[in-house]
């Protein structure tokens, strides 16, 4: 037994046993522990493989800096890759793999790459695998790629949920160690809106892992103390588990809570992860610092930890990580770590000290080797021994745990991810936090402060500082007296120099000291090129152990001082976050709200197939008995639509009201077509153009009284016009009286159209709609038999005599069946936007289709819409450039095939008949294309090189993509009543 | 120093103690036939295609940070030519046979590599929009597939076919497609101009450009004045700054893209894939890092660093695309400030100012255009004439109405 | 910035409740300006590193058009204003 | 031939069935309210807020200032117009069916809400009274506060289903029930 749990001691629940299982075999465990306590208390070292090398690997850490111990947890579906094991919290039933090896963990094909690290240094695929040609894609490439990455994601759907909050405070405290808990203190006593957020699962932070005294309370009951205060206070939220993981703009900062992912049996109710979006007028960073490893020969193998784990492990879970343990430092912490080992009866090897000289206390019996480094490690699967170098002289001690500590680096990752850079300080021998502003300081050890009172100390005065800039009044804090206070100063040692094996910087992607002399050697020396070049940093730590050490040790090569070299940048996340906390509920079926119209239960009832358009779900066909194919319904459709009558559903375009004196003077304006005289009951179609002279919109805008006006915009583009009208009429012409606002939403809209529209929609509407009474164009309030007041509008989309007939939505399936059941016998159908398009090609009417941001209103046949002769309308300047004028602009036409079965598709190109297909050759191509029931072939729309002189001329249809060719004859784009004599039936 | 599996292996046995700077560190000299502002992918190449291709070597390449810094060393490193218009896609395509041949020709392995790409669509409207464009390909003898669901569902099983808001219809496939490692795009140019005598000034910003008789006769730098006989702006998404020493009015509006990299994850996804009823994109690294992006920021901004809601909307519209995203972690994101031009397509071209020259407008799709770029803007410079694969992309356009538009969004940056 | 928008209408909001169209600089010129002037108002900015004045939209809340001033190298806000008080400003400058 | 008028909610179809017993965290749909968006012309915006905040039965909401939602739950239709018709300077239509109106009362209103909205909703920022535009679950919508843990919600009633799943789902941990306040 090399590791074990320790009889006493620890904070961890020893009446309560855990199971769990490591690459299928059973461990126990206790509650409070980490998957990583838990597999030290059963002497399971190593845990990992490195990514490049395969080298065996252990724990280095105890916490979220981890870069060695990731794993898989969890199966099937609920497997979750790269979990750093010292986080993850031990549940009964855990089921943990390791990755990144095969066949197994302890005998890894892949650590052969171990021994051709001569070959695969830094960047070495740069300079190699380019010939033969084909070799790259058929053969490198793969090899590489089969090597690459940690663990392995399920590519199915995640059975759990997520979801996202917002929440707001005075005071955002992140950490909860006692910096942390003394901020939260001094600010909930003093009534503040206060979040303590902390990543761990329980909050006191290292006093967790201390053996100090605080106020006469050991560590870990003061903290608990202090939390059960905070808990009692109503202004304060606690929120344990949740990593803040961003600083953002204005103060708004990100956090994922992990809810349910330590829980056995998880809640369906409850998300397994959480995130926050919180938003704080003050923030203190009280992330504590960061222990640095020492890079010496051999500083990877299982077993070699830093200083402060080993103590976490001793102190917090009762484990000791070796039955003989070693340590390795350049200052207090590796007294302290010596001293609370022997304190636990754990025998300490000898403490090999890089100073010549220290005052530290040094626990009785254990021999100090002062001025000595270790250059190798010894052991494959955990370490078994060390060599040190003394003077010249070179010893083997026999260690089964190593403790490094090479001092310590504050956390200040969130103040620098803003663009800030920490300043080096000569003085502490580390980054400190930039100076950020007032609104979010460091605090404790994240501030510099070493010594555990300094860091009470430093809590609550920052947080006073803080409530004082937010005007509120604070009394005092009494801070508790600290007893066992250690001296944790150490004397910077970059690298230990004479290793006999490779000395890492980055653990997980095995970068080491030699890749960092050859980055300077070709000339990657720019910290952020060496970080590229060698990948240090780069892997799931980014860094957090690595980058300090990595900046001290090309300041070292280049004989500069760390500040010179400075960071890489800090950048989001703090510690890797699902995708899955990030994208919350909105997944799946959920991605988007939907949008159902007020007719979707008719619709629904009289068997429509439905087809997302935008955000709205809208009618796409009505399938009847004996009906196979969409195709089948929708010429069905569009025959009764000309020839009795049907009902579409366009409850989907956007309607907006205009009030105002102001508003025909407005609609001339954003209009290319003359709106100024429309008179009250009469609706027009208008054209809207970008200012660029390109057109935006089509729609109709009718005049309900002599300041309402009522507009419809397509569906797609019924937010952007609403924005369009509201930019123009407060920032060009605030000065008109004109006010708008959506009715999109009253309204169920339903076109009435074919021959027989008017004898049925006279059975449903008490007014007059004779032709005469309501002709073409005509528009205005009506009341239907029953009493319901509604709008009804002469427009036709069809090209069919047609009614559009708006009702208040929650009538409108009401309306729908009555229009249904008066027109039973003249065989009104209902119709959907299929048959709609059909009908609208057919009639030569365009869409978004044509309409597609590059054309002008003369390309598709509107030119007569431009009236150049009002003073100004929006688009009107740019509209006459040469470019947007030129004879050769693709216009609209219309297509047929010449041999009448043969389909043509949209997308299609156009060529001159014997042409060969080339740009050079390209004539246009096919906007809309349909079977026409009515004419009984195909028809299109095409955007055509000067189109509109080349009626009757034939043309290539050229589909390379879909391998046809069909001709067809170029005519004008209206196929049926060119005359326009169904208009006015 | 050649690179070479020998190479590697002789250095290896010497204690890879004798590699050689990849390009040297000069001090400017007093003077050059060329000076290009911006060590990105398009000033490099352009430096290498001026000394490889045009014989013109007494070349600067001047850069304010490190070279790769900007977005060439940002990006998604996605590589096509699966654009719409004239006025795009011969030059695209042009780029994308020059990278189909780049590594052997620079002696640096890029990893370029064509592992196809898949712009779902997920409307019939959308369908006919990818035909069109896939014919226009096709017309100018780019591969491209035009595959429906099944066909999708086959090569990528782990989309969401089953519960998605917008469901896939199919796809636009081009094979030839795919990712190049961008760092080594710059770094492979960079060695190569070096090589041929290009002076690569790194940490040395372009603070002012020098005028005589309305004629450019230099820069003002950080490290003094450097002297030119033209000068050539290759700044992306500091285009506007640069121009402005010149008084260059410019139709560019800077702003932020964000990408994201997750942990490292055992090869799953092969391609590249678009989300059609979204913004998202990705792919997957050789190294196992899933590289994706989404939208920008839609705000004008130089800072490169984005917003925490494109963040989640990104990872959103991941998970609605590839469910088995949702347990996978991401690791960092980061932003890079980009040159959007009022259509969306980019300007290689001579400005009023006779020996000045101008290669911006790339948005977020230039690290593509890299070569091409390289290559056009080098024969603008050194023939004084516009390549005739880059003879849409000037800067008259706007005036003339001749936009090329391949978004049809207008004058309106963010929207492109 | 931009992560919160302090709308002089409703109050701090998220960005996505905003849409942003751009440069509030360019003043949409009168109908009788010269084309050169038409073209710089359509297609030219002057795209500064710094502050600069921007149209914002609070489509999910007022829906006011609004101009905000800030700067878009450090992200910090000055000032939000009602866009048409603003056109209102500059008309009598 | 009379039509039968028979008018729909569209939540019909999401609450029948489900009909349960309110629990202290309760969303309720209100199944008539009248609802008028009114427009103060230029001039009149203040002399129209001050109508609309003094009329009886008449709950008014915020949307900018030269925009309210008039909102009864006790007033008819033709009455609150004609009230509407006597303010000078007013512009207004009925959006009676264009929102959806839900009050979403309990102790963990608040929380429930955070998952919706971005803003704060402590009484110090967003007091009794107070109301708004803003986004809710994804879609623009007006929020109100109508008691310490009562909240009013008008939601545009093509998104109302949607929203009205979201709001269930951020209730799913705090036991939310719902249904039509009849
Ligand atoms: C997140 C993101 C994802 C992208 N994804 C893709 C993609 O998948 N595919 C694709 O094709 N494109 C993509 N792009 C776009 C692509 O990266 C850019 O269009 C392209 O890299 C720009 O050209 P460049 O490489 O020359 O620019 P940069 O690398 O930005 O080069 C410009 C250089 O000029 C320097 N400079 C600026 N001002 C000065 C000065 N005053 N003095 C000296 N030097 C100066 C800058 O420091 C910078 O290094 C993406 C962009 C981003 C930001
Ligand atoms: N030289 C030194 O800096 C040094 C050396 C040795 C010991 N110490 C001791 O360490 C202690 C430091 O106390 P402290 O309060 O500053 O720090 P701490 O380490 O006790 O607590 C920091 C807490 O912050 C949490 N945290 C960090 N980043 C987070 C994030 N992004 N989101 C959420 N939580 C996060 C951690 O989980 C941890 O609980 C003192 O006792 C001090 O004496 C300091
Ligand atoms: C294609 C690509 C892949 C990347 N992969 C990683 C990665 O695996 N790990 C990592 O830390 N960063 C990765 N990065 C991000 C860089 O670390 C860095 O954030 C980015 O190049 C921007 O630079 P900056 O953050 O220094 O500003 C990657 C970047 C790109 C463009
Ligand atoms: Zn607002």
């Amino acid at each position: 037994m090399t590791s074990y749990r320790l009889g006493l001691g620890g904070e961890i629940n020893r009446a309560q046993s855990l199971s769990f299982t490591f690459d299928g075999r059973a461990f126990k465990g206790l509650e409070g522990d980490t998957l990583a306590s838990a597999l030290l208390a059963n002497d399971q070292m190593l845990m990992a493989r490195s990514f490049k090398y395969h080298r065996p690997r252990g724990v280095v850490t105890a916490g979220s800096a981890e870069p060695n111990a990731l794993m898989t947890i969890g199966t099937g579906v609920r497997s979750e890759p790269n979990v750093r094991a010292t986080v993850a919290e031990l549940y009964n039933g855990l089921v943990a793999t390791s990755q990144n090896r095969w066949p197994s963990l302890k005998h890894d094909v892949a650590s052969i790459n171990d021994c051709l690290s001569p070959f695969l240094g830094a960047g070495f695929y740069y300079k190699t695998f380019m010939w033969p040609a084909l070799f790259w894609e058929k053969l490198y490439e793969p090899l590489i790629r089969r090597a690459a990455g940690l663990g392995r994601i399920v590519m199915q759907a995640d059975p759990d949920r997520y979801e996202k909050s917002w929440a707001h405070c005075d005071l955002l405290v992140i950490g909860a160690g006692p910096a942390g808990l003394m901020a939260a203190l001094a600010a909930g006593r003093a009534g503040a809106r206060v979040i303590l957020a902390d990543e761990g699962f329980r909050f006191g932070g290292s006093l967790l892992s201390e053996n100090a005294v605080i106020g006469g309370m050991r560590a870990p009951d003061f903290a608990a103390g202090v939390v059960e205060e905070l808990a009692t206070l109503p202004n304060v939220t606690l929120m344990p588990r949740t990593t803040v993981f961003g600083w953002y703009d204005d103060m708004v900062f990100g956090a994922v809570e992990r809810v349910q992912k330590h829980l056995a049996s998880p809640s369906p109710d409850l998300p397994a992860e959480r995130l926050w979006r919180i938003v704080a007028k003050r923030a203190i960073l009280a992330s504590g610092a960061e222990e640095r490893p020492l890079v010496f020969g051999g500083n990877d193998k299982p077993g070699v930890m830093t200083a402060g784990a080993v103590r976490t492990y001793l102190n917090r879970y009762g484990v000791a990580v070796g039955g003989k343990v070693a340590v390795f430092t350049n200052g207090g912490s590796g007294y302290r770590t010596a001293a609370d080992l022997v304190g636990s009866g754990v025998d300490v090897t000898a403490i090999i000290d890089t100073r010549a000289q220290s005052s530290d206390p040094v626990p009785q019996s254990v021999r100090v080797i002062r001025g000595g480094s270790v250059i190798a490690t010894s052991g494959r699967h955990r370490i078994d021994g060390l060599i040190f170098e003394r003077s010249g002289f070179e010893e083997v001690i026999g260690c089964d745990a190593l403790a490094m500590s090479g001092g310590w680096s504050p956390i200040v990752h969130l103040m620098c991810q803003r663009g800030a850079k920490p300043v080096w300080s000569e003085d502490r021998q580390a980054f400190l936090a930039p100076d950020v502003g007032a609104a979010f300081v460091a605090a404790g050890s994240a501030s510099g402060h070493s010594s555990l009172g300094d860091c009470l100390k430093d809590g609550a005065a920052k947080a006073h500082a803080a409530l004082e800039a937010l005007g509120r009044l604070v009394g005092h804090l009494d801070v508790p007296e600290v007893e066992g206070e250690y001296d944790s100063s150490f004397a910077p040692l970059w690298y230990v120099p004479g290793a006999k094996d490779k000395a890492f910087v980055d653990f997980q992607n095995d970068v080491h000291v030699a890749d960092l002399g050859l980055a300077q050697r070709e000339g990657f020396g720019h910290i952020e090129h060496t970080k590229r070049y060698t990948t240090a940093g780069m892997a799931t730590d980014q860094g957090k152990l690595g980058n300090v050490n990595t900046a001290g040790i090309v300041a070292g090569m280049r004989g500069v001082s760390p500040a010179e070299i400075g960071t890489t940048t800090f950048r989001p996340f703090y510690a890797p976050v699902s995708f899955g906390a990030l994208a919350g509920t909105a997944r799946a079926e959920h991605a988007a709200p939907v949008r159902t119209s007020p007719l979707h239960g008719w619709a629904k009832k009289n068997g429509a197939t439905f087809v997302e358009s935008g955000l709205w779900d809208r009618s796409a066909w009505f399938t009847r008995e004996g009906e196979k194919t969409w195709r089948e319904s929708v010429d069905r459709e569009v025959l009764n639509v000309r020839e009795n009558a049907g009902l579409c559903d366009i409850s989907t375009l956007g309607k907006i009201e205009i009030f105002g004196r102001g508003a025909a003077e407005f609609l001339d304006r954003v209009y290319s077509n003359s709106f100024l005289k429309l008179p009250v009951g009469k609706a027009r179609y208008g054209l809207m153009l970008r200012e660029d002279g390109v057109v935006f919109d089509d729609g109709t805008t009718s005049r309900l009284s002599d300041h309402h006006h009522v507009m419809t915009t397509t569906t797609a583009y019924a937010a952007e016009v609403l924005s369009h009208l509201e930019f123009a009429a407060q920032t060009f012409w605030p000065e008109l009286d004109v006010r708008f606002v959506s009715s999109t939403n009253q309204w169920a809209q339903m076109s009435v159209a074919g021959p027989k529209a008017r004898i049925v929609m006279s059975r449903i509407v008490q007014d007059d709609i004779s032709d005469a009474a309501f002709p073409f164009l005509a528009a205005g309030e009506v009341t239907l038999r029953g009493g319901l007041r509604a709008r009804l509008f002469r427009i036709s989309f069809s090209g069919e005599l047609a009614y559009e007939l708006a009702v208040p939505a929650g009538y409108g399936e009401a309306v729908a069946d009555a229009i249904m059941e008066a027109g039973r016998e003249e065989g009104v159908c209902a119709y959907g936007v299929e048959a709609m398009n059909v009908l609208r090609i057919e009639k030569g009417h365009v869409t978004h289709a044509e309409l597609e941001g590059r054309t002008t209103a003369d390309d598709v046949g509107l030119g007569r819409l431009m009236a150049m002769q009002k003073p100004d309308f929006i688009g009107k300047r740019l509209s006459t450039r040469f470019g947007l004028t030129a004879a050769d602009r693709l216009q609209l036409v219309g297509l047929k095939p010449v041999e009448a079965e043969k389909e043509i598709k949209a997308g299609a190109h156009l060529l001159k008949e014997q042409a060969k297909p080339s740009l050079a050759n390209d004539q246009g191509f096919v906007s809309s294309a349909c079977f026409s029931p009515t004419l009984g072939h195909f028809v299109a729309l095409a955007m055509l090189k000067s189109g509109r002189e080349r009626f009757g001329e034939r043309i290539m249809v050229w589909d390379g993509l879909r391998g046809a060719e069909v001709l067809a004859e170029v005519c004008p784009p209206v196929f049926i009543d060119p005359q326009n004599a169904k208009l006015h039936l | 120093m050649r690179y070479s599996a020998l190479s590697i292996l002789k250095q290896a046995l010497s204690g890879n103690r004798l590699w050689q700077p990849a390009w040297r560190e000069p001090q400017p000299k007093p003077h050059y036939d060329v000076i290009i502002v911006g060590g990105g992918g398009h000033g490099l190449s352009t430096a290498y295609n001026l000394a490889k291709e045009f014989g013109i070597t007494n070349v600067a390449v001047i850069e304010k940070g490190y070279i790769g810094s900007g977005n060439v060393g940002r990006n998604t490193t996605i590589i096509r030519s699966n654009y719409l218009l004239e006025g795009n896609n011969p030059f695209y395509e042009f780029s994308l046979k020059l990278w189909e041949g780049l590594e052997r020709d620079f002696n640096y392995n890029a990893m370029v590599s064509q592992r196809g790409i898949v712009n779902l669509f997920h409307s019939d409207g959308q369908r006919d929009d990818y035909a069109r464009r896939g014919n226009g390909m096709r017309m100018h003898g780019v591969d491209a597939e035009l595959l429906d669901r099944e066909q999708v569902r086959k090569m990528m099983p782990y989309l969401n076919f089953d519960h998605a808001r917008f469901p896939i219809l199919g796809g636009l496939y081009q094979k030839r497609a795919g990712t190049v490692r961008h760092d080594a795009v710059a770094w492979g140019y960079a060695r190569g101009a070096d090589q041929r005598g290009v002076d690569i000034i790194q940490h040395c910003e372009v603070t002012g450009i020098r005028r005589e008789n309305g004629l450019v006769v230099g820069v003002e730098t950080t490290k003094g004045f450097i002297g030119c006989n033209r000068l050539a702006l290759a700044a992306a998404g500091n285009t506007t700054t640069v121009g402005r020493m010149a008084d260059l009015d410019l139709p560019i509006e800077t702003h932020v893209l964000q990408a994201f990299v997750s942990e490292g994850l055992k090869p799953v996804i092969d391609h590249v894939i678009t989300y059609g009823a979204g913004h998202f994109y990705i792919s997957q690294s050789d190294k196992g890092g899933l590289v994706f992006g989404a939208e920008i920021d839609f705000y004008s901004s130089y800072a490169q660093r984005g917003n925490l809601q494109t963040v989640e909307h990104t990872m959103e519209e991941g998970v609605s695309l590839i469910p088995g995203l949702s347990r996978a972690k991401v690791l960092r994101s980061w932003g890079g400030v980009m040159d959007m031009s009022m259509d969306g397509s980019p300007i290689i071209d001579r400005t009023p100012i006779d020996n000045l020259y101008l290669n911006c407008g790339w948005c977020y799709g230039g690290f593509k255009a890299t070569p091409a770029s390289g290559f056009c803007f080098a024969h603008l410079i050194a023939k004084n004439e516009t390549h005739h694969v880059s003879r849409f992309m000037r800067l008259d356009r706007f005036e003339r109405g001749y936009m090329i538009d391949e978004a049809g969004k207008g004058p309106q940056p963010n929207l492109h | 910035m931009a992560s919160l928008i302090t709308c002089p209408h409703c109050g701090t909001r998220p960005k996505e409740e905003f849409s942003i169209r751009g440069a509030a600089a360019p003043k949409r010129p009168s109908p009788a300006a010269k084309d050169e002037v038409w073209h710089r108002y359509v297609y030219i900015r002057d795209n500064p590193k710094g502050r600069i004045l921007e149209y914002w939209h609070h489509v999910a809340g007022c829906r006011r058009w609004l101009v905000v001033d800030r700067d878009n190298f450090t992200h910090e806000v000055f000032g939000v204003m009602d866009a048409s008080d603003f056109e209102r400003a500059r008309v009598v400058e | 031939m009379p039509i039968n008028l028979l008018h729909r909610h569209v939540l019909e179809d999401h609450i029948s069935g489900f009909e349960t017993n309110a629990n202290p965290n309760h969303l309720s749909v209100i199944r008539r309210p009248v609802i008028f968006s009114v427009l103060a012309h230029a001039g009149y915006e203040a002399a129209v807020a001050e109508a609309l905040r003094k009329a009886d039965d008449i709950a008014s909401r915020y949307c900018n200032p030269s925009e309210f939602l008039a909102v009864s739950q006790t007033a008819g239709a033709g009455s609150v117009a004609e009230f509407l018709t006597a303010i000078p300077g007013a512009s207004f239509v009925d959006q009676s069916d264009g929102f959806v109106l839900m009050a979403i009362s309990g102790p963990s209103v608040r929380s429930i809400l955070s998952k919706c909205l971005a803003v704060d909703l402590h009484p110090d920022t967003f007091g009794e009274g107070h109301s708004a535009a803003m986004m809710c679950c994804h879609v623009a919508a007006n929020v109100a506060r109508t008691g310490p843990n009562a909240f009013e919600l008008l939601v545009p009633r093509s998104f109302a289903g949607s929203v009205f799943d979201e709001l269930m789902e951020a209730g799913r941990a705090h036991a939310l029930t719902r249904g039509f306040a009849d």
